[in-house]
């Protein structure tokens, strides 16, 4: 029992919760308010958008594609979330649609001309950019009512982004891990030639891979607008790296189709932890983003510290 | 007897300017193992892939159980009728486990429990030819040795859902397992026709073949030149038919002549054992010094370790593995060569480039790859090929140490015989040789061997001492101890 | 074969094959598609601010490339803090002095090798996956620059200056430089043990190890030339540009990247091209000026500059694997 | 009321630029004074890692359970932060934004009148050459309101003024080296421009761009950086070059410091007051480029009385 506590593997994968409960303990103690179902809800209500924009990452770094436009996506959500949804909701869902159908084609495009996704993606996250643009000229919309009730839910005793984000990750590992056609999808990233010997669609697994990416950024445009209240075009730019670190600290890897959404989403929640934890230290202001860059650090070293330990046997 | 089960017409391929099928007519019927044989490259694998309906050929009929399919055929189909295939190069997903990677292959097997039942159906499989294979169906297969993947992949093909497994082609299945897993599969392979259902194996192992097979096809040059009875054939003829001279087996036994003398070239311990614990490696110059035991029993890492101690001047390496550890998929077959020798061929600050072109020809020449041009990609080599690519690599570079990591798999007779001379040759001019192999034949070219079991040197044994019996019993376990 | 048969079809296919030819149409394509909209000298003023801007991606992309060429995973993130950092640091030392143009050169550098090594340490010390490491690296970076230089804009010293606008014949004379340094890189990557080195480590690290490539001293090195470049371009840019910005290298990030994917040097590793790199940041360049030209607004002119690179990649097509 | 016990915090999106540090080292250098003297208890500056609203918005709630009494806010957007300033609000806290303000009714704005400022440039230009002529703007980032407000100022002011034309308008992205490259590369295909109109910080890098393709500089209007007054001067001294500048003085900080501060004194302060913005001109430039630190902003720092003097107008 302990031997299989202590195999790497295991290490490995429940690392990204203990480095979670780490930096949450240093935060409780740097400033116990935080310790209350609002200190909670504050701290955490902002990491749901973040995990479905890492999760929708997720999925494109399963079949060993990478996605520079997610953060565009995200805000191109957003505005139209926070205008044609709220003015002329038919208009808006068909917009909504269309921008998973666009995510659909590009996996199509992108298996069936064999294109490096990272170009791909970095032109299409001009054009979202330049749609959001032209939907919204300058921030502003509002958001429908029920995302906004929503993403308020006061739910009993455990506060809503714990909830949502236990939600999102357990669907998502019950589909990808443990269906028998997750298990399909994560292997076109393991092996390819394999999965298309078999007889499987290539074609199609992208093509499913990329809509789900669609569709979870999608939901994450709409999270994001229930807690801003309003959109602008440029609100989730940062979402890109965001969902690559989230999704890198979540024991997720760039090739081979090595996931974990669980691990996703809660890397997303550290990235997010991280930020107050930095506001609770009160750093010179010179010095409050470097901090950033070595929190980062200091998380990924543990993964250094275990992956030495397994060496050494 | 019924018609055959599959019947290939006149089938032909070629990848630009090489022809690999040349119209080849094959027939397999119900309840025959074929075996299939020919030197590297000949178009066996090419063959088998337009069988298993994952490369369209140029032109030919594809016939099953007497219905012509030609038209559109594809992996579907050909699984549709129960033809499976075990590739040359692994075809599982090394992130999945190994039920999960059984479950690619069973569209069928779905809904509740179907992790359970898909390890349970491979499992079964697994336990059927590889009797204590201590393979788990939850362990992932990126973590198992390439033996083990090896056996995976063997009882995937033969797992049963709801069609009817009516053949099986195996490509080289033989090359990356020991000896002791080789002759359980082959029995299996035996029964599985008794019941009835078919085979195609390729084996560069003749031995295996005549054994096994009960019919010998022999291809060369994308052609097929013989098909005959099994028994009608013997080594020497089998050899003689693809092209190649055999050579009578070698007896070292007689002549030998220790070079233990003066300072080794390297010596060593294994990585899990401890100083003083057991026999040292030695290996003096001019020496041959082989590695046996089971395959995974820590003489790759012995190897690596080696390789990392000695460094890149002193020593080069031959992959076994060539695809994680050998090749470079991007580079021509030249490119692939020189890297070893990078170190001599810079001329002031750059690399000349006549001499990447010189060291590229002169080993096709001495080790015969059979490439239209040395430019071409790497992969568009045949897998014995590509490995006397990985060989031209080592020994074309200036290391005076030459580590093997059973470099043999997937070699034809022929080409083998040519390397033995070489590693001969170049031992004779004090060229020091660390060779792992799995195969007992091989081991009679050493001047010195050293057995392995669980990590550890168990034994170590002198040419004129060496019998296939001492080997056996220091690769297993003392049941007494 | 056809090729066999006609000798001038040869050539043409092995021009085809070119990765980095496609950057290079749709640059041309692109300043085709300007022209008849800038009167007289237009055309040649065009190209010549061109070739200035694409200069400072070019010097980037160098040090991008080598990295991307080193595998997937393989990005440098700090660049743009990098660029921000020498900026600053050079041209507080220099001070407008035209003496202190040599000390200047010498600490941007010192800054570009203090921020490789210590993004190769964070890499391969503490295992952290490159992309993560040199994004935090950048954060670290980006705080040195700001307590360093305060985002004080200080002028560059005015013989530095010339330098970095001057002209021959229209041509600027940094581009003629960063032209020959591209074919000198060329070169290093093609004919030297340490460019195989990065492309075989981009193909296969594992087999590179075992072919007895010194696997970790050649990504170190790279590393740190990617650090090198980045500070040379924040020092001639924060000449060119007047001084120095906390800002100044921001749109790098993404610049960098592009310029190299877009010249055709392979994501996956293993596959580099240098005379795509300035096809690519040409093209950039291009883009931004005809749509600026056609005088769209910025919306529709993202859209277009989105779609103009997916159209040409998508010509350009990706390289079907062999087996 | 006494506030020598209250606690303050600035929120800050962005700091990548001398007008941001300008503005940091401002409020640094007021209240470590008031803090000091008892003022205020604690006086903390924050800055997101990168501009996001996201980032600042977990920063705001992050500020929230920290228990301070007071925010001082820039803001990365004017709507997309409502939400987190509604819990601020709800949690009792004081929320003062400033330069970039925020909608959120229950919070205070010290506004710019960037629409103004806007016009105001175009107004200049009416009358500095009443024949009219061509115009280039260069503007900001895309999306973002202050580009928005001033671009519109402009526009209007040009609507009120037919005898202008804007023949060409790029983005730069408030950085110096986009702008440059923007201009450098549009120039070819531009007819002679008369003036160029600007959102600050860029006019310097218009000028060695219409300098490198050897056009005649036309009139531009600045934005109070120390090397675009400097060459200004230059240019004055050397040919009598005639231009005006204008922005905002980061030191509108420590204005919304003491706005705030007077709120939790409990002073009757309007919801919306309005600072002007710092012009530079022809005459007053000598004096203005002497106070300005080499390389940074046109600044102006500012006191308890000028903050009372502001809500007392603000009032009215
Ligand atoms: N994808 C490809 N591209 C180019 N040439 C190829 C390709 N596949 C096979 N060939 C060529 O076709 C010929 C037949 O190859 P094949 O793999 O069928 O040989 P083989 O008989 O299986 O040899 P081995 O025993 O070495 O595995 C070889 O000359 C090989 O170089
Ligand atoms: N990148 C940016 N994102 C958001 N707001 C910005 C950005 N750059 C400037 N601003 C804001 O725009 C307004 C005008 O800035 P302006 O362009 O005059 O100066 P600057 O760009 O900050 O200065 P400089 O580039 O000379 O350091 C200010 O409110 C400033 O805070
Ligand atoms: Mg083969
Ligand atoms: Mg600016």
């Amino acid at each position: 029992m302990t031997r299989v506590l202590l195999a790497p593997r295991t290490l490995r994968a429940i690392l990204p919760a203990v480095s979670l409960a780490l930096l949450l303990a240093a935060i409780f103690w740097l400033q116990p308010r935080t310790m209350s179902y609002t200190g909670l809800n504050l701290m955490l209500n902002l990491a749901i958008p973040i995990a479905l924009a890492t999760i929708a990452q997720m999925f494109v770094l399963c079949v060993n594609e990478l996605d520079l436009s997610i953060g565009a996506y995200v805000g191109y959500v957003a505005c139209v979330t926070a205008t044609w949804l709220v003015d002329n909701p038919p208009l808006g869902i068909a917009a909504l649609l269309a921008g998973i159908l666009v995510y659909a084609g590009l996996g199509a495009l992108i298996h069936l001309r064999n294109l490096p996704s990272i170009v791909v993606t970095l032109g299409m996250s001009f054009v979202w950019l330049g749609v959001a643009v032209l939907i919204l000229p300058r921030p502003g919309g509002t958001s429908p009512e029920w995302i906004r009730w929503l993403m308020k839910l006061h739910t009993p005793v455990v506060p809503f982004p714990i909830i949502a984000a236990t939600v999102i990750a357990v669907v998502v590992h019950v589909a990808l891990m443990r269906t028998a056609y997750g298990s399909i999808l994560r292997g076109a990233g393991g092996n390819p030639r394999a999965i298309d010997r078999a007889g499987w669609s290539l074609l199609k697994i992208k093509v499913v891979m990329f809509a789900l990416a669609g569709l979870f950024g999608m939901l994450a445009g709409m999270a994001l607008i229930g807690l801003t209240t309003s959109g602008d075009a440029n609100i989730a730019a940062r979402y890109t790296l965001l969902s690559i670190a989230g999704a890198i600290l979540g024991g997720c890897e760039f090739v081979g189709g090595r996931v974990s959404p669980a691990g996703a989403v809660i890397g997303a929640i550290t990235l997010t932890l991280a930020g107050s934890f930095l506001s609770f230290l009160r750093i010179s202001p010179d010095w409050q983003i470097g901090a950033t860059g070595a929190i980062l650090i200091l998380v990924l070293a543990l993964r250094a510290l275990i992956n030495r330990a397994e060496e050494r046997r | 007897m019924t018609s055959p089960i599959v019947e290939l017409d006149g089938v032909a391929r070629s990848f630009g300017a090489v022809q690999a099928l040349a119209g080849v007519d094959l027939a397999v019927d119900a309840g025959t193992c074929l075996g299939l044989v020919g030197h590297n490259g000949a178009g066996k694998s090419t063959l088998m892939q337009v069988l298993a309906g994952t490369l369209a050929p140029d032109r030919g009929r594809i016939g099953v159980a007497g219905e012509d399919l030609t038209r559109g055929y594809d992996v579907v189909t050909a699984q549709r009728h129960g033809i499976r295939c075990v590739f040359q190069e692994l075809s599982l997903c090394p992130n999945l486990t190994v039920a999960e990677n059984a479950r690619v292959l069973h569209p069928s097997i779905r809904g509740r429990a179907w992790r359970r039942r898909a390890g349970e159906l491979v499992g079964a499989v697994l336990d059927q030819i590889f009797p204590r294979h201590g393979i788990a169906a939850d362990a992932v297969v990126g973590d198992l040795s390439i033996a083990r993947r090896q056996m995976v992949e063997i009882a995937r093909a033969f797992s049963v859902t709801d069609v009817p497994v009516r053949l099986v082609i195996l490509d080289e299945p033989t090359s990356s397992l020991d000896a002791l897993v080789a002759e359980q599969l082959l029995a299996f392979v035996r029964r599985f026709v008794a019941e009835g259902g078919s085979t195609i194996l390729i084996s560069h192992l003749l031995g295996e073949i005549l054994e096994t097979a009960d019919r010998v096809v022999v291809m060369r040059d994308g052609l097929v030149v013989e098909s005959r009875p099994a028994g009608d054939f013997s080594r020497e003829s089998l050899v003689a038919a693809m092209g190649s001279v055999a050579e009578a087996a070698s007896d070292r036994a007689a002549g030998f002549v220790s070079r233990r003398q003066g300072e080794p070239a390297c010596r060593a311990r294994p990585v899990g054992q401890g100083a003083g614990e057991g026999p040292e490696l030695l290996a003096h110059p001019g020496e041959v010094v082989g590695l046996a035991g089971l395959a995974g029993h820590g003489q790759t890492d012995m190897l690596v370790a080696l390789f990392e101690e000695l460094g890149p001047r002193r020593s080069a390496l031959v992959a076994g593995d060539r695809q994680t550890d050998g090749i470079f998929p991007l580079w021509s077959i030249a490119a692939n060569i020189s890297v070893g020798s990078l170190r001599d061929m810079v001329r002031g600050l750059l690399i000349e480039r006549g001499a990447e072109t010189e060291l590229a020809d002169e080993w096709r020449r001495r080790i015969g790859i059979r490439t239209p041009d040395m430019k071409d990609n790497i992969l568009s080599l045949s897998g014995g090929n590509q490995q006397k690519a990985l060989f031209a690599r080592a020994l074309g570079s200036t290391a005076r140490i030459v580590l093997m990591d059973d470099p043999m798999r997937g070699v034809d007779v022929g080409t083998k015989q040519e390397v033995y001379a070489i590693i001969r040759a170049e031992a004779a001019k004090g060229r020091t040789f660390v060779w792992y192999t799995t195969e007992m034949d091989e081991l009679a070219h050493c001047d010195h061997v050293y057995v392995f079991r669980d990590g550890r040197i168990t034994a170590e044994l002198a040419a004129d001492a060496l019998t296939e019996e001492k080997v056996l019993h220091a690769s297993f376990a003392d049941e007494a101890a | 074969m056809s090729a066999a048969r006609n000798p001038l079809a040869r050539p043409l296919a092995r021009l085809l094959e070119k990765p980095w030819l496609w950057a290079f149409v749709g640059a041309t394509l692109v300043w085709l598609a300007t022209i008849p909209f800038t009167p007289g000298r237009g055309a040649g003023d065009v190209l010549t601010a061109a070739f200035t801007f694409a200069t400072f991606f070019v010097i980037v992309g160098i040090g991008q490339m080598f990295v991307i060429t080193l595998g997937p995973g393989n990005v440098d993130l700090s660049i743009p803090a990098t660029i921000t950092l020498a900026g600053s640091v050079a041209t507080k030392l220099m001070d407008g002095q035209d003496a202190l143009i040599a000390l200047g050169f010498v600490a941007a550098l010192g800054c570009g090798l203090a921020v490789g090594a210590v993004n190769y340490a964070l890499i391969r010390a503490l295992r952290i996956p490159p992309i993560i490491a040199t994004l935090s690296s950048s954060f670290l970076i980006q705080s040195t620059a700001i307590a360093y230089g305060r985002g004080l804009r200080i002028k560059p010293p005015p013989m530095l200056a010339e330098f970095t606008t001057a002209r021959i014949f229209g041509m600027p004379v940094l581009a003629i430089c960063v032209i020959l340094l591209a074919a000198v890189m060329a070169v290093v990557l093609e004919r030297t043990i340490y460019g195989r080195s990065v492309i075989a480590i981009g193909q296969n690290q594992r087999a590179a190890r075992l072919a007895g490539i010194a696997v970790d001293r050649t990504r170190l090195a790279t590393y740190v030339m990617s650090a090198l470049f980045a500070s040379l371009c924040g020092y001639l840019l924060a000449a060119f540009s007047g001084g120095a910005s906390l800002n100044m290298g921001e749109e790098y990030l993404l610049a960098s990247i592009a310029v190299v994917v877009i010249g055709g040097t392979s994501v996956a590793g293993g596959f580099a091209n240098l005379p795509g790199l300035w096809g690519a940041a040409l093209f950039l360049f291009l883009i931004v000026t005809m749509l600026n030209t056609y005088g769209l607004g910025a919306g529709i002119r993202y859209v277009l500059t989105g779609l103009i690179i997916i159209a040409v990649i998508t010509a350009a097509g990706g390289r079907k694997p062999l087996r | 009321a006494d506030t020598s016990d209250k606690r303050i915090a600035l929120s800050n999106n962005y700091a990548g630029n001398s007008w941001r540090q300008a503005m940091l080292r401002s409020w640094d250098k007021v209240t470590s004074q008031a803090v000091a003297d008892g003022v205020v208890a604690a006086a903390d500056a924050f800055t997101t890692a990168e501009n996001q609203v996201t980032e600042q918005a977990a920063m705001i709630q992050n500020l929230v359970l920290q228990g301070y009494d007071a925010i001082v806010l820039n803001a990365a957007s004017p709507d997309a932060l409502n939400g987190a300033v509604r819990e601020a609000c709800d949690a009792g806290i004081t929320v003062v934004s400033f330069d970039g303000i925020v909608t959120e009714p229950c919070a205070w704005r010290i506004a710019v009148d960037f629409h103004q400022m806007g016009k105001d440039e175009v107004l200049y230009l009416a009358e500095k050459m009443p024949d009219g002529g061509k115009l280039l703007e260069i503007r900001g980032l895309a999306g973002v309101f202050v580009d928005d407000e001033i671009s519109n100022g402009i526009h209007e002011g040009v609507a009120e003024n037919p005898q202008f034309e804007i023949v060409s308008s790029v983005h730069g992205d408030w950085d110096q080296a986009v702008a440059q490259r923007a201009v450098a590369g549009i120039l070819p295909s531009l007819p002679e421009i008369d003036a160029i109109v600007t959102q600050g910080g860029d006019g310097y890098g218009a000028a060695q761009a219409f300098d490198a393709a050897g056009r005649d500089i036309p009139l531009i209007i600045m934005g109070n950086r120390h090397d675009e007054l400097t060459w200004w001067k230059e240019q004055k001294d050397a040919s009598g070059y005639e231009t005006m500048s204008v922005s905002i003085a980061p030191g509108v900080a420590t204005l919304a410091f003491w706005v705030a501060q007077q709120i939790l004194d409990g002073a009757e302060v309007p919801q919306d007051l309005v600072v002007p913005f710092l012009r530079i001109d022809q005459d007053n430039l000598e004096e203005n480029l002497a106070n300005t630190e080499p390389g940074g902003v046109a600044n102006v720092e500012y006191t308890l009385e000028d903050a009372q003097a502001v809500i007392a107008a603000g009032g009215q």
